[in-house]
């Protein structure tokens, strides 16, 4: 059960053209950094993706865009990278925009043998268009299908042999969901240790959802609008 | 005089009870958090992952994996929870929020609310707030009562992409406090000094006016 | 933001005849003792209750069925509780049997704003009668609509003023998805402390969906299966 | 001669390989996890909420709070996780259970199985059964070749309630080892000294035999 790879280029070398991934993070915070350089540098391509956001616009999922290498990405914002907007308005990717709930639940579900849930968000609006439409107890929801990944990359605080992970304050966001639903997950970590040294008790992503770990450095962990005290 | 966005978040804030959980949306809603009423206690819900957030960081203690949902560094107070988006969405669409308050770029007297696009103009996205209006129990916009151009955003129908339906119960202004009702907008409160008259001009939507209308007290 | 009761007597007072209760517990393990007991004294009946099992003949859920307070249970076993058998045979009350799994997620989406969802679980037997079923992606699939509950009656290991949860071992189970399902959860626990002596990484149940709180004493905590080493 | 329960449980871990995630259900299953092979490393899956199930505990060590899917008193592994029955079950209907081990009173030759209900006598319930037949990967039944009356339990048609259909990989019996093919029953092995005539006479559908079946090593 030792799950530990060298590297991210171990953990991602079977990923392929048309492949479809999904990113944990939320914008920069909880961002999988080593797998975006990673996969930056082996060109793959025509990938669909999701991700919260496009993170900004040197920095985050949006350079996988800018390379070229996103076809369709569904995420739910991608207002702080100007360069992502440049392109999706020009016709380069194709954007799906979904609420930001949706993404999460559409992930969990995909890890959860849950083929379709329906949810208030987004009834009656252009985010719904072509979905189905459904009444339970006179409030009208929309049918949401879930994601099927054929890889997931997070990024965890600390993470042990087995592949179980701790995520530091709000940086869990979409990384436990999206290693939810990889068919293989690849988890990067601040800290690796050997399995029993984390507590059963505090694990956020139990083992069984992530296939890859690996310790990273040198991680940026770029801040977008860092916001003090006056 | 119309408000100031300080004043508009002086005046959300005191639409919050004890024990409320509420979710403030970027920008002006956020600035709410600095006037909550001491003598109540509530907590702030932000949809990235934590309940129970706190000031801007110092300095010294700032941390790139604890921020809000306008991606600010912020702090978790005494009695926090983090937890992932799937968790977080489920407080939202669950109704356990018990207010949400969000910027808007038009709001009919129905309570359908615009607020994230503008064909033509920048695209950005939708981010929490389709779950937010689609779920919390109680929904206050905090917005101008006219666009750039001098246009109401109090309307009869909207004309941009909607965010939600017949969700937004209350709409604080720089000029007016309005309720949504089953008849439509009832205005409240008007910003000190400014005339009845003149919100009613500036909304394009009939306003239900009942007696003296009384000053908002900031 | 004091959720503290000083008691389960005060928590229940406004349950009344007819309402649906959930409880958290897999068989005797987490199992919300207190409440169950001033349950049995508070004489409170038609209840339509949900809980993973119905305990033994003579500890847990089925002794509000000895006490007729129960008129239906929705449940997955009733496999050691030979009373509880007898009394469903007899049609003393409804025994509605779903799958385990199907229990936890309907209580989670009640507590999710999910009103509906998809599962393969029990696709073409008689646990899925009268159930709409569908097919996604060449599979079929079972719909589940998600619970709604009065009350929610579940128990900690620890607890906070704010009423955030951390369940010991395997004594979480059916407590958290049920915490989320509840109008009004009520939350017994071994050990209460002030807010901000709980680790915020180490919540399993966000204080939000927890209403009421108190620190419970004398926990029986008895076991179904006491096994040892040989 | 007919293999005893250890027996049984002994053949079914020799299907474990290293890196599994396994599920096993009450009884001979649960005895399986005795005998997994020295040299590979699996971790054992109980639905009620531990990934990293260990031993039964000593009289100094057992906790009331750490049970395993038939409430009995466990132990917890280095490597082990806690969690709730939602997120439990979504790692069974989602796949990740990489091999599952339960009883059943009948099974067919095109994977259906029968396991939790017989009509008339005694009302016990589904548990996760429904759940885990429904969605692992990989689902090995244990049982005995024939019921209490000598009736054959591989069936064409399952009589008793099913629990799932179309799902059950292969079935280890006192008899015999018998893989699901897409063609029907296939006899992989039989138990030592029994015959394959015995096997065919106590099978209750189409047994596909090719060549020398060989006899279990246990």
């Amino acid at each position: 059960m030792n799950k530990v790879v060298n590297n991210i280029e171990e953990a991602i070398k079977d990923i392929k053209d048309g492949m479809t991934l999904m990113f944990g993070g939320f914008g920069l915070c909880g961002l999988p950094e080593k797998g975006v350089e990673a996969l930056l540098k082996s060109g793959v391509k025509d990938l669909t993706c999701s991700s919260c956001t496009a993170g900004i616009d040197d920095f985050g999922v949006g350079l996988l865009i800018q390379n070229h290498q996103i076809k369709k990405l569904i995420a739910s914002y991608i207002g702080e990278n100007n360069d992502a907007e440049r392109r999706v308005l020009s016709g380069e990717f194709e954007l799906d925009l979904v609420p930001q709930g949706t993404i999460a639940e559409r992930a969990r579900a995909g890890g959860a043998g849950i083929p379709a849930f329906y949810v208030p968000a987004s009834y009656g609006t252009e985010a719904a268009e072509g979905k189905e439409v459904r009444e339970f107890d006179g409030k009208m929801y929309v049918m949401e299908k879930a994601f099927q990944a054929d890889y997931a990359l997070v990024k965890a605080w600390k993470g042990d042999t087995h592949g179980n992970l701790i995520y530091k304050a709000t940086a869990n966001n979409l990384n436990n969901p999206m290693a939810m639903c990889g068919k293989i997950t690849i988890a990067e970590v601040e800290e690796l240790v050997q399995a029993g040294e984390l507590d059963p008790h505090h694990i956020h992503t139990p083992g069984i959802f992530v296939q890859h770990i690996f310790q990273g450095t040198d991680y940026e962990k770029r801040i977008e609008f860092l916001t003090l005290q006056d | 005089m119309a408000l100031d966005k300080t004043d508009i978040a002086k005046r959300i804030a005191q639409e919050m009870k004890d024990g409320y959980y509420i979710n403030l949306g970027i920008g002006v809603p956020t600035m709410a958090a600095n006037y909550i009423p001491k003598d109540i206690n509530v907590v702030i819900h932000t949809e990235n992952g934590l309940l129970g957030m706190g000031t801007y960081p110092t300095k010294d203690n700032y941390d790139a994996d604890l921020v809000n949902a306008g991606k600010q560094t912020v702090t978790a107070l005494p009695g926090a929870s983090y937890f992932d988006s799937a968790t977080s969405f489920a407080m939202i669409r669950g109704g356990h929020i018990d207010l949400t308050v969000l910027g808007a770029f038009e709001v009919t007297d129905i309570g359908d609310i615009a607020s994230w696009k503008i064909p033509g103009s920048r695209v950005k996205g939708i981010g929490g707030a389709m779950d937010l209006v689609a779920a919390a129990k109680n929904i206050i916009v905090a917005m101008t009562h006219t666009n750039r151009k001098g246009e109401p955003k109090l309307v009869k129908h909207c004309t941009l992409p909607l965010t939600g339906l017949q969700c937004v119960k209350m709409i604080v202004t720089d000029l007016a406090v309005i309720k949504v009702t089953d008849k439509g907008f009832k205005l409240l409160e008007r910003a000190p000094g400014v005339s009845v008259e003149e919100i009613v001009e500036k909304t394009a939507a009939p306003l239900i006016i009942e007696g003296e209308i009384p000053e908002m007290k900031i």
